[in-house]
């Protein structure tokens, strides 16, 4: 479950129209211009403030030079969805200036930079000038810096308007630039000058600010690929394969940056990993194959492009019953679409990938401390069921900073499922085959190379085989063996993640989503109350599903489906699985690459409810 | 006397039999040359006293990618998809990385879809011996061309290749292999000398081995067949491979002939035939290939190695425990490391 | 439609007991032999004989030695779907002599070369013991031919003992080697020399006869590769990319046999067309979709495994609109599976393909014909609708025999969409943007390259874009563009084939299948029926699905959905089209790799509806 | 006179203005190697009067293949996927041969997951300019290695690559181009006259252009910088592209210096540098691309080129007449032959 689930209830006070703790500020720049740096410190200044608070940053598919924008909400109640309305702008692009303007909230606030020579079209709200260039030139900043440290201006003058403790900013730096003294020093330099400069020739004419509070002690901040990254990490993995691609590439780089610290032989200090950078997806996921059956915790982590790359060989895992973890981060599809945009779009795909009869296990983390934990839960989910497990996170996840709870050690042990040694063949007197159906639960057990008992081999395939893995064309031979793989998803339900259900009682009302949408549904939620709608709340966390989901389902009159994609993916497969209960499903996907807002639920499910009862 | 020497022809020195190498019985055409190297290849770790057990097999799709199943029965296998055999070798072989792996492709599997996965393992000097079964065509589809089917071939219902032909060891050779062979299923004593080198080498070892598919690509004018190679083949060198701390008792003249003392010890010696070969010589390597294609010959042999330099696993710093034997207080962080990694999550 | 709905109901009587004109044969040999001339050889003279008559080969995946069996059905009543019994066997393998004998009916017919010293552990059948060694060397035949023509001893033999017209046999000779003397001479010396033998030795002592009718006339005889072949060719294909697989390999390989024939340029004399053997499908592909969009009618063939690596290419040419033909003739998979056996496991597949929102036009052929037909129709709705359209053929059609009707000279011009041309812009004044939807149909007009109008140019892209193809990551424009796709399949669903229905009236019973089990379903239909049940099949043709669709399925109360492939696949599409009457779908599939009998799906429906009942 | 000149500058022979070859402004970084390269197509497209709307443009996925969006604004382009723009080029050009292709990719494009299209394209000799981004590096992903990053070569983020890079030139060479060059986006006069020659050659021309990567790659020591390329780049020769039907004004000698006719009667003319050199010798190719290899220089100019092979769609014998312009009668065969089909169908 995400943060916001988890303040105190009576901690917080609902309110949304304050001023106090309670608005988002975007951020326009240019991509490239190192922006990100300053847009995290204030992040993560108001957050050592304890205030709640998350930041979406977003930015286009180029490396240098086109309009990029960060939004940074802060909550006092812990509501850290995206919202639609921006009461504070800091608009430092030329390109974008006027169109910044207009997003502003009546009363909102504006930053710019005064060389910016454009009129301000808006009068009903308060503008800040702020001298940039003068600032860095004051400054005594080296010029071939001076780029990078400019946007540090706005972070002070924003710190000395709206509050944001100075010395929070400097923990922030440090902790950006690794305890790195110059940079340190030449951006709080210039985050001071430029706050000294506010408060000397700037008047507050504005509401907002930000006032501390102890709402984030205790908690972390952290995006969903360093999550994801560290789970597998204390999952054991022992093989990464893997190609580039955006939102997923920061997943394996956050493990070859973390393994070696964390995962030093405590007998050899020697690695006890690999991760490879393969040429391309076909390879990345023939390579985890590979290593997934010889025994090794093997995963990879992609992106929509490279999921479909991936198909056959993920079909070859399903049917020679390899275990393997597959991440997909994804981004908005079909194609190459919007490299850099949010998506919940591929769920269909994964659960239907590749030709024949074929399913896959799929994880649907909903919070950054759940893609810590199907990160390790993963690898004991593919061992147990010698089966491809995929998680599906996404770029709000992957790529932006979350408040979470502490990540939690693993609370069962590590789980490589029914593997034989040479000692457990030697007892078998030999008496194994590899795909035969021994204790009822559709799971064979296996070897895996290096057993060097004679018996121990066997000749793995993703043509037709038999029990002993010899190749058969026999059709009684194919059917059953198709029919075990279905027992074992079967058996899948009962040790997948159930549902997480808010407020159990019946209501007419539910809702059901999966992953990112989390925060937007809680506060959609409590948004309903209020207008005396109240609903209860599903978030589905594993395909197959297990009886929970179909209990929530038909407990419901009306179940709006909601997610970010265009085809309601879940409430496709929730209809396959609820056919009795199907017309109870109504979907409100909506797609345009942007996370979803507490208000498109709330409005659509007012609207739906007002055409049901009008 | 008699006695003795019949019992070392039924064991080798771990006591293994040569049924002990055996796969099933092939379900390739009688005469196919896939047949022949998979015997060798049993021949070759019989004599080399492999424990079957060291051994893993992996091949793409193809009548050539079948074979594995019809040698080392008693080692693990796996017959992946068709091109992308070299990724998956290379993800199992870091399992247990005192394993061997031998994998099986054809041309098709390695010269069209293959061929980035080829060079790419090739490039990253995976510990992999990789046998190319070359026929110029696709067996199991029954007889289209594969590229490396020479230009003006021309097939049954297929018509005329108009494609230069992939060469499959000038691939390697460019493609940084470190070791790159060429051979003829109609040699078999020459495919077995190599493989048991390649079974010793560090790094990628690639033997592509023109074997003929005598139901779709045999006719005596053809480069693929046994008749063409059995005239034009033209060897290197005659080849013999020295196991680890044995004595060289085979006679060769230094400066003429030529040892190449391999990874583990054993060595293999290139005696001289026509001219002196040096296959630690890229540039020679390259001549000779080049040679060979405008004098229309099939040169075998051993064309280019290189020893010095690390395989892919080496550069990952294991430990000695395979990796999928690890217990798990060695693959997870210790209990206490979760709150050091909580405090860095500002 | 097949042969089978088209035999006028008056000619045939309904009578499975009989032995004359009713019964099967099947031949088991080794692969490689040559068994199929004589196989085809038997098949194509009873079909001359004017009995309808089917013929099924399964065969191993691989070339030379392995078990293989021939299955001849002789039905003059025109049911021509597998059935399981067989009434004649000719067992010439060794290997698999007892299992063979086992599968005959009592007081069925054993034929076998007499050299097998294998004991007949069977006395209620008949056995013929035939000297094929012998026969061959009395004939002459050199040796290096005698493996070949060894087969043709059967043949004799079973037209002497079966009635098969002898003639007949020469005319099939004469087919099989277009003509050229020495082979048809040499075969049917040996034809005759066995029938002779035969005569003289044998005593008829089995009930089994041929009688000739006149039930074919009129028919042809085709498999599913060349009819799709030369549907593409009079469809006007102008470019095939392909890698060969089986059992679609046989479809580029037609192509590229009948295309010099029937297309050469009646101005010029050249080619109107280039067929493109690919390194691989990810190529094969690639240069479809690029001859697609360039303005070419483009097509490529496969199979499961090679549809999977096609899915990220295939999810760029939805996005980017570009009209492509696909033939995927199934196999079974999932993965490699069962290479030489037949299956409708890609359905689902087909349909959700593809990372992100996507969507295909599928055509669901369910004769010889309509391969033909939708070969040629298939590029008409492609250019119409400038997306992909996959053709769901299988191996049983595409690489067995089939009776069938003759081929029908397309009804309809060239449908080549909206394509402009120069002038087309000139008239515009260049008023066009490539992706708009000026009919409101949800398509937009394309121009293609080689068009030298200054602006009838674009640049198409799988990456965001806007009505004029311009990289776009605005939400509103990947939102609205994705809105108008699905727009244009609402629209489809006009255009397409509509599904066919036997019997319109209002049955509590529907059937409902796809595809290569028509004939099994006619018969079914037709054996429910002498059980008091009758039933309504619709047969569907394309996805998405027609009013009609939905309209059939609600008037029944249980419809049972039919297929080849473990999860139901057109069921599960059936329940989604239909939620609210998803409880009267009720899945009937199955997959072993045979073709399904009539047999299977009547007793499938008699227990369910005896369980509903009971 | 001045007038004149004025109005030479700005329109070319076919009354077009540079503008008109001009695409949309550039979203690459500034200093990008791969904008100088875009600049270089424009303009040799501009001389050589080329009319824009023959041109048709293709690429895959990276910052290099969104190049296509920044010259010719009036051509056709398709921006396809990564690493396989070559199938989609191929099966585009098919649609009407008076068309010329320029593909634009990147070395992890083309030689990490472009491997195969690649090899394969450069083997069918499809007439296709096929111009390499070399930056051995991924930009568009935030620079991690691609396949032709040198051995050794750290950054950020990365550690060290521990492979052999793929060599573009060697690999065209190996693989029967018969067009390949090397060049330096620093160096665009040499850019600019291999695109010509490139777009008058019959047949695949690969030109491995090292174009460095500002933001990820262009350490001064590292072998895809503006710093290391500019000290060490050492031309073949000095090339003049003459159009078909000019008279060579350009002084050469011969015997020393090189001209080769292209397929459309324009030519190179190849002034020697250093030494003689013929680029129509494979062998020689295959020397000098070894040597620069073992000197660590940046060998540039036209390497191999082969004017004799025919090209993909040559062979294919098709009508004058764009296949995608034939009108129903010219590709539905007749009425007639229906009934002659169906009699064939036993
Ligand atoms: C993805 C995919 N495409 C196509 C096939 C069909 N196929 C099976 S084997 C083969 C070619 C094998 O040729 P080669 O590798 O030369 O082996 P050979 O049979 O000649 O030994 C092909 C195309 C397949 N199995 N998978
Ligand atoms: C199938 C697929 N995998 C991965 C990606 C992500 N991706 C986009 S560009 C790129 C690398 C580009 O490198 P290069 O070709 O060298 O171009 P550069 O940006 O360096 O010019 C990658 C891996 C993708 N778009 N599609
Ligand atoms: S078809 Fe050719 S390659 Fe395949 S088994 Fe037969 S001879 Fe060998
Ligand atoms: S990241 Fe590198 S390759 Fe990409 S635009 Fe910038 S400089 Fe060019
Ligand atoms: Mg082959
Ligand atoms: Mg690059």
């Amino acid at each position: 479950m995400s943060a916001v689930n988890t303040l105190e209830k009576s901690e917080v006070t609902k309110d949304r129209s304050g001023v106090v703790n309670n608005f988002s500020i975007t951020v326009s720049t240019v991509n490239g211009s190192g922006s990100q740096t300053a847009n995290l410190t204030i992040l993560r200044a108001i957050f050592k403030m304890g205030v709640p608070v998350s930041g979406k940053n977003l930015f286009p598919s180029n490396i240098q030079g086109l309009p990029t924008s960060f939004t940074i909400r802060v909550s006092k109640d812990g509501f850290l969805a995206r919202r639609e309305e921006q009461e504070i702008m800091v608009a430092m692009n030329p390109a974008t200036f006027q169109k910044d303007i207009e997003g502003v909230v009546p009363g909102g606030v504006l930053f710019y930079p005064d060389d910016l020579k454009i009129p301000i079209s808006r009068d009903d709200i308060v503008s800040y000038p702020m001298p940039v260039k003068q600032i860095i030139k004051e400054a005594g900043i080296p010029s071939e810096r001076r780029d990078y440290v400019a946007n540090m201006v706005y972070v002070g003058v924003l710190a000395q308007i709206l509050h944001i403790d100075i010395d929070k900013i400097f923990s922030a730096l440090d902790f950006h630039f690794k305890g790195k003294a110059t940079p340190i020093e030449m951006n709080f330099m210039v985050v001071k000058d430029a706050a000294k400069w506010a408060a000397e020739n700037l008047v507050k004419k504005d509401p907002y600010r930000i006032e501390p509070l102890n709402l984030t002690s205790g908690y972390i901040m952290a995006d969903g690929n360093t999550a994801g990254a560290l789970g597998a990490i204390y999952g054991g993995v022992h093989f990464v394969g893997w190609y580039p691609i955006t939102p997923a590439t920061t997943m394996p780089e956050m493990i070859q940056e973390y393994l070696p610290k964390l995962r030093k032989d405590p007998e050899t200090g020697k690695n006890t990993f690999a991760v490879v950078q393969a040429e391309d997806e076909l390879a990345a996921i023939g390579m985890t194959i590979g290593a997934g059956w010889g025994g090794l915790r093997a995963m990879t982590s992609t992106s929509g492009p490279g999921l479909s790359l991936m198909t056959e060989y993920i079909g070859l895992a399903y049917y020679a019953e390899v275990p393997i973890v597959v991440w997909d981060v994804q981004r908005v599809g079909p194609s190459t679409g919007l490299p850099t945009r949010t998506a919940q779009g591929d769920l269909i795909f994964a659960n239907f990938m590749g030709h024949g009869d074929t399913q896959n296990v799929i994880l649907l983390p909903g919070s950054i401390n759940e893609c810590f934990e199907f990160g390790w839960k993963a690898f004991d989910i593919a061992e147990r069921l010698q089966t491809p497990v995929i998680i599906l996170s996404d770029l709000d996840f992957g790529m932006n900073q979350w408040m979470a709870k502490p990540f939690e050690y693993p609370d069962t042990p590590i789980d490589r499922g029914k593997i034989l040694w040479e000692e457990d063949i030697e007892k078998l007197k030999g008496n194994w085959t590899r795909y035969k159906d021994i204790d009822g639960d559709g799971i064979p057990y296996r070897t895996v190379p290096g057993n060097r008992h004679p018996l121990a081999a066997y000749f793995a395939r993703g043509t037709g085989h038999d029990e002993n893995g010899g190749y058969s064309e026999d059709p009684q031979v194919w059917h059953d063996l198709l029919e075990r793989l279905k027992k074992k998803f079967e058996y899948a339900k009962r040790i997948l993640p159930k549902p997480v259900i808010t407020q159990g009682t019946q209501h007419e009302i539910g809702i059901i989503a999966f992953g990112s949408t989390e925060p937007a549904l809680n506060e959609a939620q409590y948004l309903l109350s209020e207008k005396h709608i109240p609903c209860d709340i599903m978030r589905v966390r594993s395909i197959p599903f297990s009886q929970d989901v179909g209990d929530f389902i038909r407990n419901h009159d009306r179940n709006y489906v909601v997610e970010l994609n265009r085809d309601g993916h879940l409430h496709k497969l929730l209809m396959l699985e609820c056919p009795d209960w199907a017309t109870h499903l109504i979907s409100l996907a909506y797609i345009d690459g942007l996370p979803i807002t507490a208000n498109y639920i709330c409005e659509s499910i007012i609207k739906r409810e007002e055409n049901n009862h009008g | 006397m008699a006695n003795q020497t019949a019992v070392r022809t039924q064991l080798n020195l771990i006591g293994l039999s040569k049924a002990d190498y055996r796969g099933n019985p092939s379900t390739l055409c009688q005469g196919c040359g896939h047949n022949s190297i998979a015997n060798q290849i049993i021949s070759a770790c019989y004599e080399m006293d492999i424990l079957p057990e060291t051994i893993v097999k992996f091949s793409g799709i193809g009548c050539s990618s079948k074979s594995p199943a019809y040698f080392l029965n008693r080692s693990f296998g796996f017959n992946g998809l068709h091109g992308r055999m070299p990724s998956l070798a290379t993800g199992a072989l870091f399992a247990d990385c005192s394993l061997k792996g031998i994998g099986v492709s054809g041309d098709g599997d390695t010269a069209s879809i293959g061929m980035g996965q080829f060079k790419h393992v090739v490039r990253r000097n995976m510990r992999l011996v990789y046998i190319i079964e070359n026929n110029g065509v696709y067996g199991l589809t029954k007889g289209q061309f594969s590229a490396t089917a020479e230009m003006g071939l021309t097939l049954k219902s297929q018509g005329t290749n108009p494609y230069m032909p992939v060469d499959i060891a000038w691939e390697a050779l460019v493609g940084h292999a470190t070791f790159v062979a060429r051979s003829f299923a109609g040699d078999p004593k020459q495919v077995k000398e190599l493989i048991k080198a390649a079974l010793s080498h560090n790094g990628v070892a690639v033997i592509d081995i023109i074997s003929p598919c005598v139901t779709f690509n045999n006719q005596d004018t053809t480069l693929h067949s046994y008749a063409w190679g059995k005239e034009h083949e033209v060897a290197l060198h005659e080849l013999s491979y020295v196991p680890p701390a044995e004595e060289i008792t085979i006679d060769y003249e230094e400066g003429e002939d030529k040892e190449v003392i391999l990874h583990d010890g054993s060595s293999v010696i290139l005696k001289k035939l026509e001219r002196a070969y040096d296959p630690t010589d890229r540039k020679a390597a390259m001549q000779v290939l080049e040679e060979a294609n405008a004098k229309n010959i099939l040169l075998t042999g051993l064309i280019y190695i290189n020893t010095e330099q690390k395989s892919l696993v080496d550069i990952y710093n294991l430990p000695d425990t395979p990796l999928n034997r690890l217990p798990e207080y060695r693959i997870r962080p210790s209990r206490e490391s979760i709150k050091q990694l909580n405090d860095m999550m500002f």
